[in-house]
């Protein structure tokens, strides 16, 4: 035997499938019909979306002074919005690369979507600064380094902001590679399966002529696994450096050496929360429930309790740092925190990200998918005010007091907020319909962990419609 | 035989990199669209620098006063070209047709409207003055002279015809004569002369 | 003169572990081992046939290095030696500075090099033909190919794939190709 | 009316101007964003852009040369102190005024102890002047009420036959002029009564010298001369007759530079908090009126024997210091006071004669023309007016109806004369009333003379052509009389006047070249004597009105002075330097008033008032001021004008609209007109809220600095026991770098600011305004927080008792000035972040910003520490043709989405390098003023090379006061400050250095 699975091991596919079974279950929800469901979600999701076609068209018509913006306060919702995405962005790549790495079987079932939520939420993320440039028609091409006719005037590698510039696009571009590098055998698989010509063409031509060649296999498997390890780096990288447009500046608050580990462990922390709320969302809709175990979401449980009280040392430390400094700005700035103007944002963020998080230890809540929905949901609540109070406290009260003032969003921030988590989910919809949304090929290699697994299906009920099973509660297959 | 491949490898990339980025440094002689280089529009009168800069050698500044007194190089007003076709009516049909289209010009008040040849975009703030009267041009050798030829910008004026336009005079060629310019001066102890090698010689 | 293209013998399996000591059997018994098709990755199925370590970390290396490369050149040439303005007191060529940058076109080229490589490796691109051995190849069936040339031995063959409960075993031209469409059939073949 | 929406791009412009402004922009803007977009494109295809054109004129004018700035010598007529002035000209047009560094009253040649020779300071309304010239709603021509546009021919016809007709008065306001009263006298010979009157009136203090001294006239105060200045609500640093030349003669005497070490100390007393109170050393609240009061306990102490003064609320022995204090300074000590009441001025005029101050720091000799206005012979007229002995009234240069207290009666009373014909710029409320509006030049447009001291001719002469169908004032009143020279230009008649009467055999082209004649050597230096039978009933003013619980008191405001400016878009948006709130007046109360009255800031008002007999009423937002004396309501005059133009209007929503009431014409008026509460005697009113709102205009909404060692300040008392008193924290070593450092080989430009001599004034920010092409953005922009000055007076009230969590509602706060523009850092981390290096350093030493490299992140606003960077939010459109004119050609206009910050007035350098080089030599320290500091009147800004040793700014970082603003955060600032001593005793307890503080801040 290839593999020897510790006895103690449950399971990670529940409900006695086969390999055709697997197959049939994933490709069934891209084949069929879409059900209702999919329908209203993605009609809803393409209506927010027009909402926030809309009102970006009118920020570039009008001009940044839409937003509520002002001298002190120069950035608000919108690079809020963009270290919120950057960092739902992060738990996609770091569940599959990492996991990856550390040879975390149960990945295999989540990998997939998660994934692509990366990708989605990279490019909900991108726009966000595209957006806030007061001069977009020409920013977009000027923060790139090309040969031009103003001679030697280049960009200026020293600004965080283009280290933003080269880390958000190779993270987006080698997510999207690792993305589609996983999706290959599975496109092959639903080519394979295709019988309408378009079908095949589409995937055909995506799939890339791929046979399932153990020669190929071979490189496949170098390939992944490199990718894996180019990721994970990335991964911390992106956010250090998202992290950095704060910590090499000189505003209290935001001059912290913490940030980077501060806003990986944050964006592992809120990137966990958002796949925690897809994969809810998409196991209850897609019947799902066989392969997203509530074993997996009590490890995303666990790992929702580690990172949240990481950032809670974070917020911690950073008072602590900020009295200890013996900078009366400092300490004004941590201190203006929690008792200023904006206090009602940092309590927000603390009871969100710090206090709630800790109800998960208790197991029963843990393998409550309600519970864990909430939960996700105020954790995404959570996450989103952080970025908010490290962005606007600190700016609007920072050394010189004539300058303080207070930031009003208007009705356009807020509903470019709204909006592009209509863009995000409009993806997601697609993606679901039109991609394999489990790795399914994955799922196969691990089907044997942990029963006693007969090839043809044939002693396990025959095709047992996944609807017709109880949610919770999955036998227990005994390992003897 | 990897290590071999590698270094192999190594070596290709650094020398094709090393190459396309000293090459880049070439780029402001490498002609781009929308540059406006060889713009040289039909003008209301077909004046020929070719016959008066060239051929009778009068002096740019002659018409051009403004050069060593302010911003504008200026383009002369009638009564500078009134001064001489007072008495000079032309020989030549073209020539006559032309002086007499200056004449009507002139005498009724009406003035000419000529196209703007060298046009430095709204942002660009430039000084004849300083180029012309102040600053002083040093080659490659170290051989200093006052005030910056004409022909530098404007190209040799005296071979064309009507007006038109021989370099690029986008912002590569102004910076990169300055920036030069800027270690020559200090290479002859000129600092104080020297030009400006920042955003504001421009920009302000 | 063209080598003449050998007809091919091939065994289908239903199980992972069946087809790696099928695969491992015929490597043992010196048979020109075409292929082995796989739904998914079958961790140890590479090394059973034969296959050494993939070159494609090579890849990967050398054009991860010339990323740095790029990467430390191009900054140095457009802050320091094309131009080397005061930015905020800082000096002309910050290299610390330059790290993340470096750091993410190293990954970008290195990683973008690797797909590239990966299907130049693979032979495939937009547009190929898959040939595929057995209609359910790409979801639960595992074939082992293998070439009918002076090292076969057809009985010995069959041998090795009855020991690990083949389900099918049969010849087939140089040119087969099975299409998907039969798929169906044969699962109702294969379950019965 | 089409009502303004929130985010509309014309948001700074009216709503008259903006519909024509949008079709002829709308369609250009369009276009511009289409092409923008396309830019790309365009590359790509390499299409050529639009051919452009180029007309030079067919014969080139004698000695000019396009593109080169010419300057002329003229006098301001922002105010009637009428400094000189010097026009910069360029292609035929005004572009910037700056003072006359060689005039009297506000050269600075003689002034501080640093080299400044081409420094003239101007304050704020002086330098706004080119706005009234260039604003398109002027009169373009004569015009008849009812038939609207006529002909000078029909005009000039109607006023002669009116005049002839008789009993024909001309009211104006100040009239100095040599030549102009020459005029005056002629239209008086034919029986023309000629009325004369101030807005802001102070022919209470010529009045008093007329009974005391028999002389009537307005002293010249001589600041300079002083070591201990009293003043009784005399704003002399802000509006009182002069105050350019007083903030400069004040401020020598409070220089510290150099080794001076004395100072001259400033006592004030005042209900408001005044710009002269915020820079006293000591300063006490009282009401109004308690003022007679206090002067008459004081005069008492000082050997009057006046009797009991009655009730106020300062302490004994505050009177007894001042009083030796006063004993001690002698001659050099001046008392003086804003009042109208006649007696409070003699008693401050029998104070002085004490102190032996005339002769010394004030001059009866040598008065001052500034304010001629006679308040006797106003109020003959509107009696003569209301019997109907007037039949035809000519109204020119004043605006009755709007200033006068009643103004309303003014306008019946107009009713009653036949003929009413007023000279004009616009049809304001006056003008609007009358039947024939003679379209009169603007100031800079026409010739004219003044003479604001007895003896100093000043001129002023055109900087442009008329832009209208438009003339001279003094020409209308010549042709209507029928004068010999009525159809001369009026440049001949006053040369003819000048080279008969003034120039004394100078020629007039040196007189034009200078501005100026100064004849005042000539004045006889003996003062008229003290007649101690003038004082006849003085000490009744020591008597206190009772004025109930809240007491009225309105003030000149600082920036639209009398009103005449509430058209000025740079001094709506400038605000007042006390109050820091823009495009409205307020009802100013102190913290524990406004708790008393039951209102909160922004709520609108109602003040209301019996003044003399009559109903008044003024509807204003109510506005927190610290360190106003309990129990008043200040309201500043200026605003709430209904016919100043559209400047006025349109700004900000229907919301911000201060009255929806008052909807006149389709216009909403700014602030309430606060000139019914005028009162001869101290006003009690009271207040009732209209239970609207508004959302106040802040410049600033934090007027504390928190303990932090930003404007640093100490006392005389400590600085002469230390000279690094107040600058002595501790910083991190200046050199500590892990990079190696840029050298500055050529210049260094720097800037020292003297928080000693800065009075907050704000003259810096709009000169700057002026300069660099700054935008106004309108009441809703400001609102948000998005002003655009790149320079702008931070002013932090601070208090002797440690931060208690609610600092600035302390009683009596001190207040420091500090102006607050871009640091130009070595370390700028401004320059670090910038993705595209759209800011760098230049290798001069200045931080440069490259417009149109900018992509408009604003992460190098987010991350200067002293948040000087201002950001294009939306277009601040430029469309109205004539009012481009005023656009200085050398500075680029910004557009939508790009950074801008203080250039240190990149093109002035420039153009002090050029011509250096021109001249062969170097640049000498002084030859080169930012707008700035060229305009400061106490010279507290100072700019100069500081790699030139001998430079001012140079030799000033040596000084121990010296420092540079939150050096511990290494960014090493080329602007340093110079700390700030007040002329008082050290404070026992320093300001608290640690604290949490969030003091009152609007939400």
């Amino acid at each position: 035997m290839g593999h020897v699975y510790s006895p103690l091991r449950k399971p990670l596919v529940d409900g006695d499938k086969s390999l055709h079974d697997i197959t049939h279950d994933v490709c069934r929800s891209i084949e069929g019909k879409p059900t209702a469901l999919w329908w209203y979600g993605f009609l809803a999701s393409a209506a927010v979306l027009g909402v926030f076609l809309v009102v970006t068209g009118w920020t570039l018509y009008e001009g940044i002074g839409v937003w509520g913006l002002n001298k002190t306060v120069g950035w608000g919702f919108d690079i809020t919005n963009f270290v919120f995405w950057v960092g739902i962005g992060h738990a996609g790549t770091l569940i599959s690369a990492v996991l990856h790495l550390f040879r975390q079987k149960w990945r295999t079932s989540i990998n997939r979507s998660a994934e692509a939520m990366t990708l989605f939420a990279v490019v909900c993320a991108g726009l966000f600064p595209l957006i806030h440039m007061g001069r977009l028609w020409i920013g977009f091409l000027w923060v790139a380094p090309y040969p031009n006719l103003r001679g030697p005037l280049w960009v200026n590698f020293r600004s965080p902001l283009l280290w933003d510039v080269f880390a958000i696009s190779t993270y987006l571009t080698i997510s999207a590679v690792f993305w589609y590098i996983g999706l290959i055998p599975d496109l092959a698989t639903v080519r394979d399966r295709a019988k309408h010509w378009a079908r095949k063409l589409f995937y055909g031509t995506l799939a890339q002529g791929w046979n399932g060649s153990v020669r190929n296999w071979n490189h496949y498997e170098k390939a992944y696994m490199i990718f894996a390890g180019l990721a994970t780096p990335l991964v911390f990288s992106v956010h250090s450096i998202v992290s950095m447009d704060f910590a090499t500046s000189v505003i209290p608050g935001w001059h912290t050496t913490i940030f980077p580990p501060y806003f990986v462990a944050g964006a592992i922390f809120s990137g966990f929360g958002m796949v925690l709320t897809l994969l809810l969302i998409a196991r209850k809709t897609m019947r799902l429930e066989n392969y997203i175990t509530l074993d997996h979401l009590e490890s995303m449980g666990k790992v929702i309790i580690l990172t949240g009280s990481m950032v809670g040392l974070a917020y911690g430390t950073e008072f602590f740092i900020a009295w200890y400094s013996g900078s009366i700005y400092e300490r004004f700035a941590f201190i203006n925190r929690a008792t200023g103007p904006f206090a009602w944002s940092y309590w927000i963020m603390v009871s969100c990200n710090v206090i709630s998080p800790q109800t998960l230890w208790f197991r029963k809540l843990r393998r409550s998918p309600v519970f864990l929905f909430v939960m996700s949901i105020f954790v995404n609540i959570g996450m989103w005010f952080e970025r908010f109070v490290i962005i606007v406290t600190s700016l609007h009260r920072d050394y010189l007091p004539s300058s303080w003032s207070y930031y009003y969003p208007t009705l356009i921030e807020v509903l470019e907020l709204v909006g592009s988590f209509g863009l995000f989910f409009f993806l997601f919809f697609l993606f679901v319909r039109v991609m394999p949304a489990v790795a399914f090929g994955e799922v196969k290699g691990v089907l044997k962990m942990g029963r006693n697994y007969d090839p043809t299906g044939a002693s396990a009920k025959k095709h047992v419609p996944a609807e017709d099973k109880p949610a919770e509660g999955s036998p227990e297959v005994s390992h003897a | 035989m990897n290590a071999k491949l590698a270094v192999l490898f190594f070596l290709l990339t650094v020398g094709m990199a090393m190459p396309i980025l000293l090459g880049i440094r070439s780029i402001p002689d490498i002609q781009l669209p929308n540059l406006h280089t060889g713009y040289q529009p039909e003008q209301p009168i077909p004046y020929s620098h070719r016959l008066h800069a060239g051929v009778l050698d009068i002096d740019c500044q002659y018409c051009h006063a403004g050069a060593d007194q302010g911003r504008h190089a200026m383009v002369p007003t009638l009564d500078t070209c009134w001064n001489c076709h007072k008495t000079v009516a032309g020989r030549t049909q073209t020539a006559k047709e032309a002086i007499g289209k200056l004449r009507q010009a002139y005498m009724s008040g009406e003035g000419v409207e000529w196209k703007r040849v060298h046009n430095n975009a709204d942002f660009v703030y430039f000084n004849h003055q300083t180029h012309v009267r102040i600053a002083k041009y040093i080659d490659a050798d170290g051989n200093i002279s006052d005030g910056i030829d004409c022909t530098y910008c404007h190209g040799d004026m005296a071979k064309n015809g009507v007006a038109k336009q021989e370099e690029q005079l986008a912002m590569g060629f102004c910076i990169n004569c300055h920036r030069d310019q800027n270690d020559r001066h200090v290479a002859a102890n000129l600092p104080a002369r020297a030009p400006v090698n920042a955003c504001d010689a421009c920009h302000r | 003169m063209p080598k003449e293209k050998n007809n091919f013998f091939l065994g289908v399996f239903t199980d992972e572990d069946d087809v790696k000591a099928a695969a491992k059997g015929c490597n043992e018994a010196d048979f020109t081992i075409y292929d082995v098709f796989s739904p998914y990755e079958v961790h140890g199925l590479d090394r059973a046939m034969g296959l050494g370590q993939s070159k494609i970390t090579w890849v990967t290396f050398l054009c991860g290095l010339m990323g740095t490369t790029i990467a430390l050149s191009g900054m140095s040439y457009a802050n320091w030696w094309d131009w080397p303005l005061n930015i905020g007191g800082k000096a002309p060529l910050p290299l610390p500075a330059f790290i993340p940058v470096t750091f993410e076109l190293t990954v970008l080229i290195g990683g973008v090099s690797t797909m590239l490589g990966l299907f130049a490796l693979c032979r495939i691109f937009p547009g190929k033909k898959a040939r595929l051995f057995h209609p359910r190849v790409t979801d639960d069936r595992f074939v082992v190919v293998i070439e009918i040339d002076e090292d076969f031995d057809e009985a010995k063959c069959r041998e090795i794939f009855a020991k690990n409960n083949a389900e099918e075993m049969k010849q087939v031209d140089h040119d087969y190709a099975a299409d998907p469409a039969d798929a169906e059939a044969s699962a109702e073949g294969g379950a019965a | 009316m089409e009502i303004r929406t929130n985010n509309d791009d014309f948001s700074d412009m009216p709503a008259e101007l903006r519909q024509e402004a949008e079709q002829v922009s709308k369609s250009r803007r369009d276009f511009m964003k289409v092409t923008g977009m396309a830019a790309m494109g365009a590359v790509i295809a390499g299409c050529t852009a639009e051919d452009r054109f180029v007309k030079p004129l067919v014969n080139k004018p004698e000695g000019i040369t396009p593109g080169v700035v010419y300057q002329y010598a003229s006098t301001c007529q922002g105010c009637s102190a009428n400094c000189s002035t010097l026009m910069k000209v360029r292609d035929g047009r005004p572009i910037k005024l700056e003072g006359n560094n060689l005039s009297p009253i506000n050269g600075k040649h003689r002034g501080l102890n640093i080299e400044s020779p081409k420094a003239g300071g101007l304050c704020a309304v002086g330098q706004a002047q080119l706005w009234t010239l260039y604003n398109p709603d002027r009169l373009h021509g004569p015009r008849h009420k009812e038939d609207g546009e006529v002909e000078w021919a029909k005009l000039d016809a109607a006023a002669a036959a009116a005049i002839k007709g008789g009993k024909a008065v001309l009211l104006t306001g100040t009239i100095s002029g040599s030549s102009a009263n020459a005029v005056i006298a002629k239209l008086k010979a034919k029986g023309v009564r000629h009325v004369s009157y101030d807005a802001v009136s102070r022919y209470a203090i010529a009045k008093a010298h007329a009974d005391t001294h028999g002389k009537s006239g307005i002293p010249r105060y001589q600041f300079g001369e002083a070591t201990v200045v009293v003043t009784f609500d005399a704003d002399f640093l802000g509006t009182w007759i002069s105050p350019v030349e007083h903030a400069r003669d004040w401020a020598t005497q409070r220089d510290l530079k150099f080794g001076r070490d004395s100072m001259s100390r400033l006592v004030a007393f005042e209900a408001r908090m005044s710009l002269t109170g915020a820079n006293a050393d000591e300063r006490h609240r009282i009401k109004d009126s308690e003022r007679g009061a206090v002067l008459v306990a004081l005069a008492n102490k000082l050997g009057a024997n006046l009797g009991e003064p009655g009730k106020h609320s300062v302490p004994a022995d505050v009177i007894d210091k001042l009083a030796s204090e006063l004993k001690a300074a002698g001659k050099r000590g001046l008392v003086v006071s804003g009042s109208r009441d006649v007696n409070e001025q003699k008693l401050c005029n029998w104070i002085n004669h004490t102190l032996g101050a005339y002769g010394t720091t004030i001059d009866l000799a040598a008065v001052s023309h500034q304010k001629l206005g006679n308040d006797e012979d106003l109020a003959r007229l509107l009696k003569d007016m209301e019997a109907g002995s007037v039949s035809t009234l000519i109204v020119w240069g004043c605006n009755p109806v709007y200033d006068l207290p009643d103004g309303e009666k003014f306008k019946e009373l107009l009713g009653k004369v036949s003929n009413t014909i007023a000279i004009t710029l616009r049809a304001d409320e006056t003008a609007s009333e009358c039947t024939w509006l003679a379209a009169s030049d603007d100031a800079l447009e026409s010739w004219n003379d003044f003479e604001p001291v007895k003896g100093l001719h000043t001129l002023a002469q055109p900087g442009v052509r008329r832009l209208w169908d438009t003339r001279n004032g003094f020409s209308c009143l010549l042709k209507w009389i029928d004068d010999a020279d009525k159809n001369k230009d009026y440049r001949e008649v006053l040369k003819a006047h000048w080279e008969a009467n003034v120039l004394n055999g100078q020629s007039w082209s040196s007189a034009v070249e200078m501005g100026f004649v100064d004849r005042s050597a000539g004045n006889s230096k003996t003062q008229p004597d003290f007649k101690a039978s003038g004082m006849g009933d003085a000490k009744s003013a020591g008597a206190v009105a009772d004025t109930g619980a809240l007491e009225v008191t309105v003030y000149e405001s600082y920036n639209l002075r009398d009103g005449r400016h509430a058209v000025n878009g740079w001094l709506q948006e400038m605000a007042d330097p006390m109050v820091r709130v823009s495009w409205t007046n307020l009802a100013l109360m102190s913290p524990t008033t406004m708790e008393a009255q039951g209102v909160a800031e922004g709520d609108i008002v109602e003040v209301s008032a019996d003044v003399d007999g009559r109903k008044a009423v003024c509807k204003v937002p109510v506005m927190r001021q610290p360190g106003q004396a309990e129990g008043t309501v200040a309201i500043s005059l200026g605003y709430g004008r209904t016919k100043a133009g559209p400047i006025v209007h349109g700004c900000g929503t229907e919301k911000d609209a201060v009255d929806p009431d008052l909807l006149d014409e389709g216009v909403y008026r700014i602030g309430g007109n606060a000139f019914p509460l005028v009162g001869s005697k101290p006003v009690g009113g009271s207040i009732s809220k209209t239970g609207d709102n508004i959302r106040l205009a802040k410049i600033s909404k934090h007027d504390s600095q928190e303990g932090r060692p930003i404007l640093k300040q100490t006392s005389l008392e400590e600085w002469k026991k230390a000279p690094n008193a107040g600058n002595d924290e501790e910083l991190p070593p200046k050199d500590f770098t892990i990079w190696p450092k840029w050298e500055y080989k050529g210049h260094k430009w720097g800037m020292t600011v003297d928080l000693n001599a800065c009075i907050g004034c704000g003259a810096c920010q709009v000169a700057c305004s002026v300069e660099n092409n700054v935008p106004i953005v309108g009441k809703e922009e400001v609102w948000r927080r998005r002003e655009m000055h790149w320079i702008r007076i931070d002013a932090y009230y601070e208090d002797d008792s440690p931060f208690d969590g609610k600092l600035t509602n302390n009683e009596n706060p001190e207040v420091g000035f500090q102006p607050m523009m871009c640091q130009h850092c070595e370390n700028a981390p401004c320059e670090t972040v910038c993705p595209v290096i759209a800011t760098s350093h230049s290798d001069e030493g200045l931080n440069v910003q490259a417009y149109n490299r900018c992509i408009g992140t604003r992460y190098c606003a987010n991350n200067c520490p002293y948040k000087v960077r201002r950001f294009n939010w939306f277009r601040y459109e430029h469309h109205n043709l004539t009012m481009n004119l005023v656009l200085n050609p050398d500075v680029v206009v910004r557009s939508r989405g790009v950074m801008e910050k203080c250039s240190m007035c990149a093109q002035r350098i420039y153009e002090g390098k050029r011509s250096a080089a021109l001249a062969n030599e170097d640049v000498k320290d002084g030859n080169i003023q930012t707008a700035c500091a060229q305009t400061c009147p106490t010279d507290a800004i100072m700019f100069g090379d500081r790699n030139d040793a001998k430079s001012t700014v140079a030799r000033l970082e040596k000084d121990p006061r010296n420092y540079a603003v939150l050096a511990e955060i290494n960014t090493r600032p080329t602007v340093t400050y110079l700390t700030k001593v007040r002329n008082r005793p050290a404070k026992k307890s320093g300001l608290a250095l640690e604290h949490d503080g969030h003091s009152h801040e609007e939400h």
